[in-house]
């Protein structure tokens, strides 16, 4: 049971989130997307061993959600970052990103 | 007089830990920005709690802090609907919503010197009073359902609240952890 | 030609091989030698600089493509390149279930195909896998799993696959641990059996096709893992491994739980996210579970072992890992479940706990096919329902690579089709697919 | 008298309060204190089980939770069966009853150990090799025999009646084992104010220090030490002390699953209390002080009853007072076993010889027993051993080779090969392991996030260390948990110190099966031959020759198989690695884990606010997701289609009352609110005036059908959207995932409401009679209140908001008060409905009702692969506007295909019969299989008012097949002949509907 870090709650167990995925996906302009632009936007995934941006959704809690960095080989996480908001420097500098 | 869910349920008293489904109380939602915020404080002389997880009680009831622009403020019953529509007067124009929510949330009361380990039977959250201190108010999980716990300032009665529908196996969750404790 | 391997399936092992035959007189001969000349299963040798085909991944979908493409194919200048050891992937985590009962007829003909293999698996590779048709037990709890198993089972019977429905009381006399009380929060209302579907022995799988593969001349490389896959414009020409490069006409790249890993070293993102699956053991009991049963409603899957532990499998954890651990409440969720359906259980005792890393595509449907490089193939995806296809699996990818084009049964599982929309869509169907 | 091998004193035992039990069949007396297998071994009865493949004779060999053979049953009657329980850690209560296990017709006779004489021919996997023919031969004849002979104990017959609960705790530091380690890191960890929470396995905390009387803390010896220690433990309200827990498994994030057994060993437990508990911790900080488990050694014939651990034999005596033999021989590479037979020939037994594989053994402990005179065998092994069951002789050699064994006669035989740390927690936590070739055991390598260890489990055996690291451990967890902790005093202790021991993996001398892993029957000539067959990974060793797979997993077997695959692979023993560390530590209940997530409590039942009306009315209910709800209202006599007809006919002739307060309710408020409903249903919504309602459809960004509803425009900026009941709480997360993730510019605010309002629904042409003799001050008229609008008022003196909605095409209001009063209302609308001759309706009428009009559900005519195209839904999407989710989805070029499956309506050609759902549609029933199906039938069932059956299905081409006959296969009866239709049967212009 992963301990998760809400930056509004505070560390809290897994059960009261739901994880939505990986993060910073952007919704291509339906107008101009081809279907390749709309299949990557839909289902391509780096899927990373290692380091990933995820986003978690605190639905039993302040029903807020926000992006979280984690290594998915030790489920270590490194930052936890609100909404809108870009990875932390640190954490970008070690993703070289 | 409205229909109570847990009335024909085993009762919860001992020892240990008691519990009691409170009479209907007024619930409103509040989702306010900033200025809303401001003139939700001035309209109904309560403070709005900004800091996470905490509360706040005045005249007109009890605000808990449930998210970053949402609370939920508990009056008598009675009062809920002219609370409500004076807000939506004094708010006008700004971005906020106001959503009476009296009958959709009960609460159960509980008290006891092992009302922490009923509660930690099912709810994930560190209860310890280092941890979950007088006022501290927050939305969590009681086995499958979602509740709002709130530590009343007294320190030792907790007012949980759950949506109608769950109100009828969160008290049976409860009356589970409570038999050991009350013996 | 399908037919035809059946056929020669039930055929004996290779005369031409220098596989040692195993039977109750061989053991017995080697029994008064103190079982000191037993060859060893399979060679351990140094890899070649170049192969015709190289093949990414030692576990049982992996061992199975060599077979085939050794067996059916002829071509035996082969590698197996497996990172750690024989089959230690999901081949040696997952709980054994077979079946071919899937809802779209594009699914139900590559897991009928595989069942069919199943079904002389053990004469096949002169090696007993311990196939047991001890029935696949899907429970319906409510009329919503009532239409969607039902619709299974017409179709099903309408491609020729057994699949049968059950009364409570029917599926109770099949499974008598089972609890079909009205006390159940979710009452039993009925259930789909499939006769033909059951388990077989995880491990003998990736070692019968490995003594298999390599009788017919392939090399099996264990802890060899690959680094790096190198294209030459848009061919793939060969890979780098922790024991050197290895030049490669063609690559297939059957590497479960790491696919995009893998992938990714030819360039490739894809449809792929792998996520721990978690599976369970109870202490070894007298016999007493006859089947395998399953509920996706209240997620629970469970059979009994030849060796008497309850096998019993849990769900999915929410998250991307690589780390075969998935979370404490997966397990709890399943077992909740398991001690609701068969309330005797409930004094068992869990005796082992683990996790493997599945490759779950969107539709929950495999891709066994060609990719945008030349000469790399890529057999993924399998979610949680890999071992039942193994043999199925790794025959129409053998045709796949031997050919450069897809066999009729797997043409439909492409990855163009997360592009154009053409979706097989298990999940939707059937909530998960074991 | 508690069995003639019990000395007359000494222990911990209650001689004051005997207990009876029975070991199969005959009784016995214990004491309050012992273990089963402490009073087996009091009565002299080493025979306790039989092995897992040969059904081998198996004694007791260790006194905790390593043991690999004392595995027994027990059955304390209505049900409570618990099969493969170890011996050593049942403790004794007045009236146990145990039975040994797998063994016909006795535990001393046992038929299937014929099997042990056909052992040449059943090496490791010679299951893969034969058992093949004929094919057909596996599934019948050889595999039920391998399974009845395989599996130990019997299953419980019968549910189980026990009761589990939950624990969520968190902690500052959870020490893991209260031995001399612990307990001192738990000191010192309290001290300094941190949150502690100590669990110890056994029964009593004290660890060695409850079997070793040899020691002395601050000259008190060890129990007296224990007492004190634990006196002013217990006293600091900051600690919790945790007996009969075992700390099983360690998950991510320093979060620790521990079981406590409760009430086991009580001959009665309080009803109030639960079996088990699980609890779930989340601890800042760990120190594991799990201590260590002695290693057997590996010779031939090394598994007859009788032959013990050192360490345990030593155990039996002074914790429980009990001799394991008269005439006792002692086999070891190290000194702890010295410390043993000085134990016991202090106790008056005759120790047979003292055999030391080492040539000049010189430690302390050593001197100590030459200075008795106990007969020391330096540089000597067993080679072998007899006694069917149980061991009379044990034959002794040099082990040089140089000399002929010689017969000791003995009546038990103590080995012991060193010692390997209890490395489970740390390894589960993803701690690596050091192989340390001082200890010849594995240790930390290093320590993981949130873990100190302690004592014998980081390898450090002697009490002095362990104290030191203990509290050494404690102040440190406390510092990383943020608390300022000092060293607390050291207790001076005296101890023996111990020499270096030999590494003994295997006595290369004699001849016979050398047992190393003794509850599988794996021998070291098994670990070769998988070797020899290529299986040379520690793990593939393993699965093929499965020792460590046994239910002690491996905890005696383990290192020694490493060393012996090491041996034969010419390589160290860190080499070849080891095997994972997989939780949980020791077998834990399933009904632990399940709690008290049983029956009723295994999910929520959410029931509506007039539940208890619609039981009184007789419904029938059904469960929809975790709703349940009312399916139908038979009247005496009557079957399902008898009333679904009765309640349809109602609904459309006169008037018919239906609950639908599950439905999702999203209140949505915001200057952007409509924009939101553009941007997530197919329509436009923009121009909806106030007052109205509109339908909408939401679809996935892949262009697939999501959930469908009726949403009302309650303000300019505030609406009211429904949704399907399965779908409230998924299209809620579905809009806040939207408006946080992807549009934070939008101003709306979403709130469920889904039980503020309860909904009950009136329809049919009498709709608006029933609402005004149940009072009300809305104007129901068709020109004040048409379809698709709602009005705000009162009924039944209830303040209500009314919607003109309709979902079954006749004109049909729905009626939504607050949910506390739903009961009142349906009663009221019940009552003021009498004369009309009102009809309550469940949801199987609601579902005829709306196929006749052919509208949708979702979920039923959708499965998630279903656009809005393929249900002939095009009305429903604006061509105006830009983008809404799913609109470039739906333009992808599989989704646009003209030979998609599309809904149709089927009549069967015969009215009487109706479709079963979920079949299958072929064009020509004659084909052979497997047959090309074009559809399916998504919704079939028998119309009362259209007096005949209907159906909707997805079929390929669909609209173009409409007038077109169809065939549905159905199994040992001709295929049934179906028409293609439009999928709406009645009232097509909808004139009923705008009445």
């Amino acid at each position: 049971m992963l301990l998760i870090t809400c930056p509004w709650c505070g560390p809290r167990a897994e059960i009261e989130f739901r994880c939505g995925g990986e993060a910073h996906i952007a919704r291509p302009d339906p107008a101009t997307a081809s279907d390749a632009d709309w299949e990557r936007y839909l289902f391509l995934r780096e899927n990373a061993k290692g380091v990933t941006l995820e986003r978690w959704w605190h639905v039993h809690g302040c029903r807020r959600w926000f992006n979280a960095a984690r290594d998915t080989t030790t489920e270590e996480f490194l930052a936890f970052y609100r909404m809108g908001e870009p990875p932390p420097a640190t954490l970008r500098a070690r993703l070289g990103r | 007089m409205p229909h109570s869910p847990t009335a024909s349920l085993p009762a919860i008293a001992g020892a240990g830990v008691t519990a009691v489904e409170a009479p209907l109380w007024g619930k409103l939602v509040l989702r306010l920005d900033g200025e809303a915020r401001r003139r939700t404080e001035a309209a109904l002389h309560i403070a709005i709690p900004e800091r996470p997880l905490t509360s706040t009680e005045a005249q007109v009831g009890v605000c808990l802090w449930l998210g970053p622009d949402e609370w939920l403020l508990v009056t008598a019953v009675d009062m809920a609907g002219e609370v409500a529509s004076r807000l939506d007067a004094a708010l006008a124009g700004t971005h906020h919503a106001v959503v009476d929510v009296s009958h959709r949330t009960l609460a159960f009361r509980l008290a006891g010197p092992k009302v922490r380990d009923a509660l930690a039977a099912g709810c994930p959250l560190d209860l310890h009073p280092s941890a979950f201190p007088p006022g501290t108010v927050a939305r969590t999980l009681l086995g499958k359902v979602g509740i709002t716990l709130h530590l009343r300032r007294d320190g030792s009665t907790f007012d949980l609240y759950v949506d109608r529908s769950f109100a009828d196996y969160a008290w049976r969750h409860l009356e589970l952890a409570a038999r050991e404790l009350n013996g | 030609m399908v037919n035809d391997a059946y056929r020669r399936g039930r055929s004996a092992a290779p005369s031409h091989g220098t596989m040692q035959r195993y039977s109750i007189f061989s053991l017995a001969r080697n029994a008064l030698t103190g079982h000191r000349n037993w060859q060893a299963a399979w060679r351990s040798p140094e890899p070649r600089p170049a192969y015709e085909v190289v093949i990414v991944g030692g576990g049982g979908h992996g061992l199975a493509t060599a077979y085939y493409l050794a067996k059916e194919h002829g071509i035996t200048n082969v590698a197996v390149l497996e990172k750690g050891w024989l089959g230690g992937g999901n081949t040696g985590r997952n709980t054994t279930v077979v079946r071919s009962n899937y809802l779209y007829d594009e699914s139900a003909a590559i897991y009928e195909h595989s069942m069919k293999l199943w079904e002389g698996l053990a004469q096949e590779l002169n090696y007993n896998v311990m196939f047991s048709q001890r029935g696949v037990l899907m429970l319906a709890h409510g009329s919503h799993d009532e239409q969607v198993l039902k619709r299974h089972i017409h179709a099903d019977r309408l491609n020729g696959i057994d699949n049968e429905w059950l009364t409570p009381a029917q599926a109770k006399a099949f499974c008598p641990p089972l609890n079909i009380g009205k006390e159940l929060r979710y009452p039993v209302t009925g259930a789909a059996l499939q006769r033909r579907g059951g388990t077989a022995r995880h491990d003998a799988v990736a070692w019968g096709y490995a003594r298999g593969a390599d009788a017919r001349g392939v090399d099996i490389i264990q802890n060899c893992a690959v680094t790096g896959v190198r294209r030459d414009g848009d061919r793939v020409v060969g890979v780098e491994t922790t024991r050197g490069y290895i030049a490669a006409g063609k690559v297939g790249v059957v590497a479960a739980g790491h696919t995009s890993v893998v992938m990714a070293m030819a360039g490739l993102r894809m449809p792929i996210e792998s996520v721990p699956l978690q599976a369970l053991v109870s202490e070894p009991v007298k016999p007493v579970f006859p089947c395998v049963a399953m509920s996706n409603a209240i997620h629970a899957y469970i059979s009994q072992s030849d060796k008497g532990e309850l096998v019993i499998g849990a769900g999915t954890d929410q998250y991307v890992s690589y780390g075969q651990r998935g979370s404490f409440h997966i397990a709890e969720h399943t077992l909740e479940a398991i001690v609701e359906l068969f309330p005797i259980f409930s004094r068992l005792r869990m005796l082992r706990q683990w996790a493997g890393i599945v490759d779950c595509t969107p539709d929950r449907s495999p891709i066994l096919a060609r990719t945008p490089v030349r000469g790399l193939y890529v057999n993924c995806g399998w979610g949680t329902g890999g071992f039942k296809a193994t043999p199925g699996s790794g025959h129409v990818f053998a045709h796949t690579i031997a050919r450069d084009e897809p066999h009729p049964i797997n043409a439909p599982f492409t990855l163009e089709r997360f592009r154009t929309g053409r979706l097989i869509d298990e999940a939707a169907a059937a909530a998960v697919a074991h | 008298m508690s069995g003639a091998w019990r000395l007359p004193r000494g222990g911990r035992v209650d001689r004051a309060r005997p207990l009876r039990f029975s070991f199969d069949g005959k009784a016995y007396t214990g004491l309050t204190g012992d273990t089963l297998a402490a009073a087996l071994l009091a009565n002299g009865v080493h025979l306790v089980a039989r092995s897992f493949k040969y059904h081998r004779p198996r004694g007791i060999l260790a006194a905790g939770c390593e043991e690999p053979n004392a595995l027994v049953q027990l059955d304390r009657g209505g049900g409570r069966e618990d099969p493969n329980l170890r011996a050593t850690q049942v403790e004794l209560f007045d009236g146990l009853v145990a039975t040994s296990q797998n063994r016909w017709p006795s535990l001393s006779f046992d038929l299937a150990a014929t099997a042990d004489r056909l052992a040449p021919l059943l090496p490791a996997g010679f299951y893969y090799k034969t058992f093949m023919w004929p094919a057909g031969w596996w599934r019948r004849v050889y595999e039920p025999r391998i399974r009845a002979a395989a599996g130990l104990g019997r299953s419980p017959s019968r549910p189980d009646p026990d009761r589990y609960l939950h624990r969520h705790a968190h902690c500052d530091v959870l020490v893991v084992g209260a031995g001399p380690a612990g307990l001192m890191a738990a000191a010192a960890a309290v001290m300094s104010g941190a949150r502690v929470i100590l669990a110890d396995e056994q029964a009593e905390p004290g660890g060695a220090l409850l079997a070793e009387p040899g020691l002395r803390l601050d000259g008190m010896d060890g129990a007296a030490w224990l007492a004190a220690a634990l006196g002013e433990l217990t006293a600091q309200p900051n600690l919790t002390l945790l007996p009969r827990t075992t700390a099983f498994a360690w998950h991510d994030h320093t979060y620790l699953g521990l079981l406590e057994r409760v009430t086991d060993h009580l001959a009665e437990p309080p009803p109030h209390l639960p079996r088990q508990r699980l609890w779930r911790v989340r601890a800042r900080q760990v120190v594991l002080a799990t201590g260590a488990i002695e290693r057997p050694l590996v010779f031939p014939d090394n598994d007859r009853p009788g032959i013990m651990l050192a360490s345990a034999a030593r155990t039996y005596l002074n914790r429980y007072g009990v001799r394991v033999g008269a005439r006792v021989a002692v086999f070891t590479n190290n000194d702890s076993a010295y410390a043993t037979a000085l134990d016991l020939a202090a106790a008056g037994v005759t120790i047979a010889a003292i055999v030391d594989c080492r040539a000049d053994p010189g430690g302390e402990l050593v001197q100590r027993a030459r200075a008795v005179g106990l007969p020391v065998r330096p540089g000597a092994v067993v080679t072998g051993t007899q006694g069917r069951l149980r061991i009379n002789q044990a034959f002794v050699a040099p082990l040089d080779g140089g000399g002929r064994s010689s017969p000791v006669v003995c009546d038990a035989l103590l080995v012991s090969g060193g010692w390997n740390p209890t490395l489970h927690l740390h390894s589960q936590a993803r701690g690596r392991l050091r192989f340390d070739e001082k200890l010849w055991a594995y240790v930390p390598a290093e320590l993981v996030p949130g873990e100190q260890v302690a004592g014998a489990c980081a390898g450090s055996f002697a009490l002095a260390d362990a104290l030191r690291e203990g509290a050494q451990a404690g102040v440190a967890a406390a510092a990383a948990a943020g608390y300022r902790a000092e060293l607390p005093a050291l207790p001076a202790v005296e101890a023996p110190s111990w020499s270096e021991p030999a590494p003994l993996w295997r006595v290369p001398l004699g001849r016979g099966r050398a047992w190393v892993d003794l509850q599988n029957d794996v021998t070291a000539k098994d670990l070769e031959l998988a070797l020899r067959e290529g299986f040379r990974s520690i793990e593939h060793v393993k699965r093929y020759t499965t020792t460590g797979m046994g239910t002690d997993q491996g905890k005696t077997a383990n290192v020694n198989a490493l060393a012996i695959v090491a041996a034969g692979l010419g390589q160290g023993v860190e080499a070849v690695g080891h095997t994972t560390f997989r939780p949980p530590y020791t077998p834990v209940t399933f009904g632990a884990f399940a709690g008290a997530s049983r029956e009723l409590q295994l999910d929520p039942l959410r029931r509506t606010p007039s539940h208890a009306h619609a039981e009184a009315l007789g419904a029938v209910f059904e469960d929809v997701g975790q709703w349940r709800r009312a399916r139908y209202f038979p009247q005496p006599g009557e079957d399902m289609q008898a009333a679904v007809g009765r309640e349809c006919r109602a609904a459309r002739q006169g008037v018919g009352l239906f609950d639908a307060s599950t439905l999702g309710k999203i209140d949505l408020q915001g200057a952007d609110a409509a924009e939101l409903l553009n941007r997530v249903y197919t329509n436009a919504w923009a121009k909806l005036t106030v007052g109205r309602c509109r339908y909408g459809l939401m679809l996935r960004d892949d262009g697939m059908v999501l959930d469908d509803g009726v949403t009302a425009r309650l303000g300019p900026d505030r609406f009211h959207m429904t949704t399907t009941t399965g779908g409230a709480a998924r299209v809620l997360a579905w809009l806040e995932e939207w408006l946080q993730c992807e549009w934070p510019q939008l101003r709306v605010f979403c709130t469920s409401v889904t039980e503020q309002w309860a909904a009950i629904g009136v329809c049919g042409p009498k709709a608006r009679d029933v609402i005004r003799a149940a009072g009300t001050d809305i104007d129901l008229s068709r020109e004040a209140f048409p379809h698709m609008s709602f009005r705000d008022g009162s009924v039944a003196g209830l303040p209500a908001r009314v919607f003109r909605i309709s979902f079954t095409g006749e004109i049909a209001f729905e009626i939504n008060v607050p949910s506390g009063y739903g009961g009142a209302l349906w009663e009221a609308l019940w009552q003021a409905g009498q004369p009309f001759g009102i009809t309550p309706y469940g949801t199987e009428a609601m579902h005829v009702l709306r196929a006749e009009k052919g509208y949708i559900i979702v979920g039923q005519e959708t499965d998630g692969t279903v656009t809005p195209l393929d249900l002939g839904m095009d009305w429903m999407i604006s061509k105006a506007k830009p983008d809404f989710i799913g609109k470039r989805g739906m333009a992808r070029p599989d989704l646009a295909r003209a030979d998609r499956k599309q809904l149709v309506g089927l009549l069967t050609r015969d009215p009487t019969v109706v479709l079963e759902e979920g079949a299958q549609l072929v064009e020509d029933p004659a084909q052979s299989l497997p047959m090309r199906m074009i559809g399916h039938v998504t919704s079939a069932y028998h119309s009362a008012n259209l007096g005949r059956s209907i159906a909707l299905g997805l079929v390929q081409g669909g609209r173009e097949r409409i007038g077109q006959t169809l065939w549905v296969p159905m199994p040992a009866q001709p295929a049934i002949a179906v028409e293609v239709t439009r999928p709406v049967f009645l009232d097509p212009e909808n004139r009923r509907l705008n009445g």
